[in-house]
């Protein structure tokens, strides 16, 4: 395998897809979500580690492939193809509706997040994935997930933000985002529990770890099963990836991270199995079945930061737990679209507003109200005010008053005679004073 | 015109004196000057059917000696005339230095352009008293800027008054003949007021030539005497702020090119006296004197461009420009450093020129639309495109921005404030700037409302559209090619030494 | 005179020229104007570019006249002059295609034309300003020749944003010109140097420059938007959209924002601007800035008006960046002054688009409009993006520039205000976003106009296009050879000592 | 020598009376008479002053300047007589009206 058809296929994973997002690209394609996915395809079948460097590409990066992100890749590709199939219609004829195109867009981030080798390609890609991935949830035509779309939007906002600061922090520290130096140069330094937490906190909002699940259950509560594994393999399963990445697991001891990431592991799978799956349809379950593995997974990370030896032994195993937890979710969607595939999509139904949305709508409409320009709209309410006005015509009135003295004959050359006297004055006294 | 910097590079030139240059270097034009205008204005006076034609042909001529003057200082530095062969102390002197070379030249400038304009804005009666008016007017202007001998400055202020008010006069009508008649009185008596102050000067110093009185000055109270008279006598025929009263009736009243002349020419006609006086004769005055003129001219400098706010008529706006205006010309006094005359004098030059289109362009529109109200102007400004711009490249330098004459001497200004310390009077300078800006831009922007046209507008000729944007160019042009009028000022050393 | 010191003249004469003659084409000449327009931006541009090879290749390019004793107009073409020319003659280029499209059959256009090449004179003039002087100069140019711009309309709001605009700026503009005669009195030069010319001056001095350094910030500050001097800003969104575009984008706010890099930079010099501790006022001026312009800009309803907000907030990034005063925050300030024009730009031109093919000019208005304006709203889309700081898009550069470099200088504060600020970039944008692509398109647009089968004219959606390319190329390809970040660096090599 | 001064302070009290009348008076008559006495004033000065060293025959000097000065006085005297008559013609009136508020 020479070096220009790995770097083909590596750049075709990505760009394929980004493409034919191009609407009138995949306008008059059949499978166009499946035509995008054929170097990925290619790519999990070939058993060599690839990588190519693009320097000039955002901040000098590059792309690869190794073992451990081929199984990530191998559910990505399952996931996606297996879930356009049930949620894109047939061949996009629908010119108004950006569904395909956003679909290969949150794809292409998949890709590019899998396929990233350093820490900004890695967010760049995920953040493009997380938008479009919002997207769909917002093209939908059931107001509840449009509203958990929006949730999540708000979410993913601070998560990337939270991440941004632990990366500008990362290479502040190392002075190179490569995965493959980052781990080991991180657990060097000595504001390594800072940049834990960060990053901890930031995946924590992206995945919807326990306090920060809220929109899971509302996208849930009425999405297609479909959907609902769009949103566990986009955003949630791309999250576990880049903690896998940006942790350095195997490296450091750190029992207080990791104990709370196998607390907040744990309380996700209590509270899935105790409020949700109480409640839930049969269609919701293998979303929560997703959720649920997020939490082990997340339990599972948790266990490996407390204790390197322990991450050292089964950490090679992390993917393919997740690989194989993907394949029988795939396995469960399919069994569930089929099944209910005569099935009614429950219509739109009226939601209250969550405290967030009204607190920023409140926020929004009094900043409105108290909005005053500072300094043109102070003056123009000071003139507006009549004894603003009144104000300026007395010194109107003053100035007038004053031309109209000075212009009076008399006046003027008394001033003029008064003028003669100071100066002559003025000039004794300057004599006075130099003798 | 190009004058270089260094004295010391005409040595090589002198060497291969051509023909041509030996005629430029012997004529002495310092005589030229004073003689053609005067000739012209009898010629006119005589032959009234051609008045038109030995105007501007005199206006030519006599830009033209300008150039010799200017071609012969830069050759051999000052210069100093015997007319008749008799000199001081008896004889009368002429005298031609930096400062009076830029007074004559700023003269014959605006000069031609006055009487461009003027050839196609009066009408065939009212030309036949213009012309000669307007060149001894001329004359008398370049007598003044040549004259080195204190009672021939009073002869020519008052030649130059009479003319003046005459040529206010010119326009009909009882606002303009109250005005006149007002601004012939005023004239008259600061003139009187400046003889007096001769009379004690002569008296104690036994001459009348600046020169013999500098060297011969020394305090006592007839001097300080003579100085109160012939300053007072000189700021009342400047209008410094608060003796301004009668300068905005008699420039608005009068028919524009005769606006343009007065407030450009005739004015710091007065204030090149004072100017002089201070340098050669005062220096023994004390610095009071000089703060309270300083004072003065903030007044003027604030009270003029408040008032200039507050008029609802075109005309009365600019005059009351040229009353802020001029009050900049006195904060050089307390300052009274080299670079701060220097400001002066090219605030003086800058202002005579840019006033001079404004005042054409504002006759422009009173003969387009018939009236001046500035809240009106929407209409007729739209259809004189060209006065407009002229209006408004004027207004950049009045208001002193870049790149313009008035940018250029506010900046020397400014740094003389600064660099003795006396930074108030950069504030004024700001400040009036300022008021500058919200004058200029209250009748600019009514280029730029959409108005329906109210009424028929009359024809201008393109001429005078044109000449009030070629003086407005010049201003502009003032402030990008600054040290050619800079380097005009240095000849003969006025202002003493170079700092 | 050799090409050395001709070019800089050419650059500045290719829009002076073309624009004084425009002004005597009469309204119909529309070919002779339209090619005249189109001519000189792209020659202007070939200019620039032969400058930009030739000082690759070690050539100085200065042009010098003598104005006052010891003081001379000089252009001169810098690392730091090239950046601010090249973005200000090549979105000159793409606003003019775009003006051309935008004022189709309005009254007026000559003028309109004339006064917007005098501008982007004006503009390239402060940019290769040798001294500050010179630069004051241009300076003052840009306010006179934006004037007419901004009351174009000659609507009475029009007159009223010009008075308040021209009340603000020419203030500025009187205190730039005292706190510079009063540097020249104090140092005897005014002339740009790297790291500056005041450094030798006298300890006794450093209180009064410390005062001259407040009023040349407030000087400079009017244009550039600073908090309490932003004032003008929003209401001068009544200009025509294009003017609006450059504006914020090149003209009138940058000249403020690069004014204040060459107060930094070359007259007090980062290092001595420390030491007087001018850095840290100044940084959390610009911090202040960021944050209100942001609140402000999530409370209005009208497009144009929100994107005003955004800029007074956008521009002081580059401010910050400068007074962070560490290499990298500086290199993150300097991007941004390219990131930010073309960003905005892209956004300008949208909000033209919708107000010119739909008459929508509230976002109120703007349910689903995407799905009638596709390409518009798609590069929208990036432009807000792009100002939100997400990648790979442009502004994301900046931001993590400005993060990396007030990590750096060990102001972590700044870190949080930048987090602050992109999440009302976000508040205020995502909102617009979501209108447009997702809501329901109503029956029919305020004042719709049929374009055939394209959804507006070409003139307007091109310029539209590319500067959003732009935007995403900036991102994409930010270390590519010869890019803008190689760029910057190099400038901001010059300015640190070390 | 004392009298000299006492005609020289004659003529500075004719200038003051002259610049009273001036100012005081409205009718412009009376103002063009007052402008013709204060010069008649200063004149005297410049005569009474010539005699500067006692027993020395008067400077000529200042006598060529009275002659000038009277031709310039008669010369605008004229002037401002035609401008009043002018005046008169235009608004019926021999004042010169403040100029009125507007």
């Amino acid at each position: 395998m020479n070096g220009i058809v790995s770097g083909f296929l590596l750049v075709s994973a990505l760009g394929l897809p980004l493409l034919l997002a191009f609407p009138p690209l995949h306008r008059r394609l059949p499978w166009p979500v499946h035509i995008a996915l054929l170097p990925a395809i290619a790519l999990v079948f070939i058993p060599v580690d690839l990588c190519i460097e693009l320097p000039w590409f955002l901040l000098g990066t590059g792309l690869g492939l190794d073992a451990g992100s081929r199984w990530w890749l191998a559910i990505s590709v399952m996931m996606w193809g297996v879930i356009a199939i049930f949620l894109l219609p047939p061949n996009g004829r629908n010119v108004h509706h950006p569904l395909t195109s956003l679909f290969l867009l949150s794809l292409t981030g998949q890709m590019g997040a899998v396929l990233a080798t350093d820490m900004v390609s890695f967010f760049a890609l995920s953040t493009l994935m997380g938008y479009a991935c919002i997207g769909l949830l917002l093209a939908d035509a059931d107001e509840t997930i449009r509203r958990a779309g929006r949730i999540y939007l708000v979410l993913l906002i601070l998560a990337d933000i939270i991440l941004f600061e632990a990366m500008v922090m990362a290479e502040a520290i190392s002075e190179d985002l490569g995965f493959a130096t980052l781990a080991r140069v991180i657990s060097l330094s000595n504001s390594l529990d800072l940049y834990l937490s960060i990053v901890l906190v930031g995946f924590a909002f992206k995945v919807g770890l326990w306090p920060l699940h809220i929109w899971l259950p509302l996208a849930y509560a009425t999405a297609r099963p479909a959907t609902a594994l769009m949103l566990w393999v986009g955003p949630v399963a791309t999250g576990l990836l880049g903690v896998l990445r940006c942790l350095p697991l195997g490296e450091v001891s750190a029992p207080m991270p990791g104990g709370a990431l196998l607390f907040l592991g744990a309380v996700t799978i209590l509270y899935v199995i105790f409020f949700c799956f109480k409640r839930a349809q049969r269609r919701q379950q293998p979303a929560y079945f997703a959720t649920i593995v997020t939490g082990s997974f997340v339990m599972g990370l948790g266990a490996g930061l407390s204790d390197p030896a322990l991450w050292s032994g089964y950490g090679d195993l992390a993917p393919i737990f997740v690989f194989t937890m993907g394949l029988v979710l795939a396995i469960m969607i399919v069994s569930f679209e089929w099944s209910m595939a005569k099935g009614e999509i429950s219509g739109a139904n009226k939601v209250d507003r969550t405290l967030l949305e009204s607190w920023f709508e409140a926020f929004v409409h009094w900043g409105r109200r108290a909005g005053i320009d500072t300094l043109p709209d102070f003056r123009a309410l000071w003139l507006a005010r009549r004894d603003g006005l009144r104000q300026k015509r007395i010194w109107q009135r003053a100035f007038d008053a004053g031309e109209y003295f000075l212009q009076r004959w008399s006046f003027a050359l008394t001033l003029f005679l008064l003028l003669v006297i100071v100066t002559v004055v003025l000039l004794f006294l300057d004599a006075a004073a130099v003798l | 015109m190009n004058f270089p910097t260094g004295a010391g590079t005409d040595h090589c030139k002198r060497m291969k004196l051509l023909p041509m240059e030996l005629i430029l270097g012997e004529v002495p034009w310092i005589v030229v000057l004073i003689i053609l205008p005067l000739t012209g204005g009898m010629a006119c006076f005589l032959f009234p059917t051609i008045s038109k034609s030995l105007g501007l042909l005199t206006s030519l001529a006599v830009i033209s000696c300008v150039w010799g003057l200017g071609w012969q200082l830069e050759e051999d530095g000052a210069q100093r005339y015997a007319i008749g062969g008799w000199g001081a102390p008896l004889g009368i002197d002429l005298y031609a230095d930096g400062l009076s070379l830029v007074m004559v030249a700023v003269a014959a400038l605006v000069g031609l352009g006055i009487s461009v304009y003027s050839s196609s804005y009066f009408r065939r009666d009212k030309a036949n008293h213009f012309w000669p008016l307007w060149l001894f007017l001329c004359g008398a202007l370049n007598a003044l800027f040549l004259s080195s001998d204190i009672f021939n400055l009073y002869v020519t202020l008052e030649l130059l008054g009479l003319t003046a008010v005459a040529l206010v006069a010119l326009a009909d009508g009882s606002e303009a003949l109250t005005s006149a008649m007002r601004y012939l009185l005023i004239n008259l008596m600061g003139s009187l007021f400046y003889l007096l102050g001769v009379a004690f000067l002569y008296h104690s110093f036994g001459s009348l030539d600046i020169a013999i009185l500098a060297q011969r000055v020394e305090p006592s109270p007839a001097v300080w005497a003579a100085v109160g008279l012939i300053s007072a006598g000189l700021l009342l025929k400047t209008a410094l702020f608060p003796m301004h009263f009668w300068l905005p009736a008699a420039h608005a009243s009068a028919p524009a090119p005769v606006s343009a002349l007065l407030s450009a020419l005739v004015v710091k006609a007065s204030f090149y006296i004072l100017l002089r006086m201070w340098l050669e004769i005062f220096p023994i005055v004390g610095i009071s004197f000089a703060q309270l003129l300083g004072l003065l001219g903030s007044a003027a400098v604030l009270w003029g461009g408040i008032q200039a706010l507050r008029q609802t008529r075109l005309k009365l706006l600019v005059a009351y420009s040229t009353v802020s205006q001029l009050g900049y010309l006195f904060l050089a006094f307390p300052l009274g450093m080299s670079i701060a005359w220097k400001g002066a004098l090219y605030m003086l030059l800058s202002h005579a020129v840019a006033k001079a289109a404004m005042f054409m362009a504002a006759g422009n529109i009173l003969a387009a639309g018939g009236h001046d109200r500035i809240a009106d102007l929407s209409s007729i400004t739209q259809r004189l495109p060209l006065t407009l711009t002229a209006f408004s490249l004027a207004g950049i330098s009045i208001m002193g921005l870049p790149p313009s004459g008035g940018f250029i001497a506010k900046w020397l200004l400014l740094e003389a404030s600064i660099q003795s310390g006396q930074w108030w009077w950069g504030a004024i300078l700001l400040l009036g700037g300022l008021l500058a800006a919200a004058y200029v831009f209250r009748v600019v922007s009514h280029v730029f409302t959409q108005a329906e046209a109210t009424h028929e507008a009359r024809e201008v000729p393109a001429r005078m559209e044109w000449t009030a944007l070629v003086l407005a160019l010049v201003v502009i042009f003032l402030g990008v090619f600054a040290s050619w009028p800079l380097a005009m000022m240095e000849i003969g050393s006025p202002f003493g030494g170079g700092s | 005179m050799n090409w050395n010191t001709a070019l800089p003249l050419m650059v500045l004469g290719s829009s002076l020229l073309p624009g004084l003659m425009i002004f005597f084409l009469s309204e119909e000449h529309v070919v002779a104007r339209t090619s005249l327009n189109l001519a000189s931006a792209i020659l202007k541009i070939v200019l620039i570019g032969g400058m930009f090879w030739g000082m690759l290749h070690g050539h100085h390019y200065e042009s010098r006249l003598a104005l006052l004793p010891g003081l001379d107009l000089v252009l001169r073409a810098g690392p730091l002059s090239m950046l601010f020319v090249l973005l200000s003659a090549g979105l000159w280029l793409v606003t003019t295609v775009y003006a051309i499209g935008y004022l189709e059959e309005s009254p007026y256009r000559s003028r309109f034309f004339g006064f917007f090449s005098l501008c982007v004179t004006a503009t390239v003039g402060i940019a290769l300003a040798g001294n500050l002087m010179t630069f004051l100069v241009f300076y003052e140019l840009l306010t006179l020749c934006t004037y007419p711009l901004i009351v174009h309309r000659g609507t009475e709001v029009a007159r009223k944003a010009g008075r308040t605009y021209l009340i603000y700026t020419i203030f500025g503009g009187a205190l730039l010109l005292l706190s510079s005669v009063w540097l020249y009195t104090l140092a005897g030069t005014l002339e740009f140097t790297d790291r500056g010319f005041l450094s030798g001056l006298d300890t006794s001095l450093h209180p009064t420059l410390i005062l001259i350094f407040a009023l040349l910030i407030a000087g400079l500050g009017v244009k550039a938007a600073l908090f309490p001097l932003h004032g003008w800003l929003p209401l001068a969104m009544v200009a025509p959209a294009p003017v609006s575009a450059l504006l914020h984008a090149v003209a009138v706010v940058k000249a403020g924002a690069f004014g204040i890099v060459r107060v930094v930079y070359d007259v007090y010099g980062i290092e001595f601007a420390t030491d007087l501790g001018l850095t840290l006022p100044l940084a959390i001026l610009a911090s202040a800035t960021i944050i209100y312009g942001s609140l402000r800009a999530l409370f209005q309803d009208e497009l144009k008006r929100r994107l005003a907000f955004s800029t007074v907030s956008q521009v002081s990034y580059i401010v910050l960046g400068i007074a962070v005063a560490g290499p990298v925050a500086t290199i993150g300030g300097l991007i941004h002054l390219v990131h930010q024009g073309v960003q905005k730009i892209t956004l300008f031109f949208c909000a033209g688009n919708l107000a010119e093919t739909l008459g929508i000019h509230k976002i109120s208005e703007m349910n689903g409009v995407a799905w009638r304006m596709p390409w518009t709203m798609a590069a929208f889309t990036i432009g807000a993006f792009g100002m939100i700081g997400a990648p790979p898009l442009a502004g994301f550069f900046s931001k993590w520039y400005l993060a990396r470099g007030a990590l750096d200088a060990e102001q972590d504060w700044v870190i949080l205000i930048l987090a602050g600020s992109s999440i009302l970039n976000a508040a205020y944008f995502l909102p617009i976003l979501y209108i447009a692509w997702f809501k329901k398109p109503p029956d029919s647009w305020p004042a719709e106009r049929s374009f055939g089968r394209n959804e507006t004219s070409w003139a307007l959606l091109i310029p539209t296009v590319v500067t959003a390319m732009m935007t995403l190329a900036l991102g994409l390809l930010a270390s590519a050879p010869f890019s803008l970040l190689e760029w910057a660096s190099q400038i901001v090599n010059r300015g640190f000592a070390q | 020598m004392s009298y000299v001064y006492l005609y020289a302070l004659l003529g500075v009290g004719l200038f003051v009376l002259g610049l009273n009348a001036l100012i005081v008076h409205a009718h412009l008559m009376r103002k063009i008479l007052a402008v013709n006495v204060m010069s008649t004033g200063v004149f005297l000065v410049l005569v009474a002053l010539s005699s500067r060293n006692e027993g020395i025959l008067p400077d000529p000097v200042p006598h060529a300047m009275v002659i000038t000065g009277i031709v310039v006085s008669v010369s605008a005297t004229a002037l401002a007589l035609i401008l009043m008559l002018k005046l008169n013609r235009a608004t019926g009136k021999n004042e010169l009206p403040d100029r009125s508020r507007d």
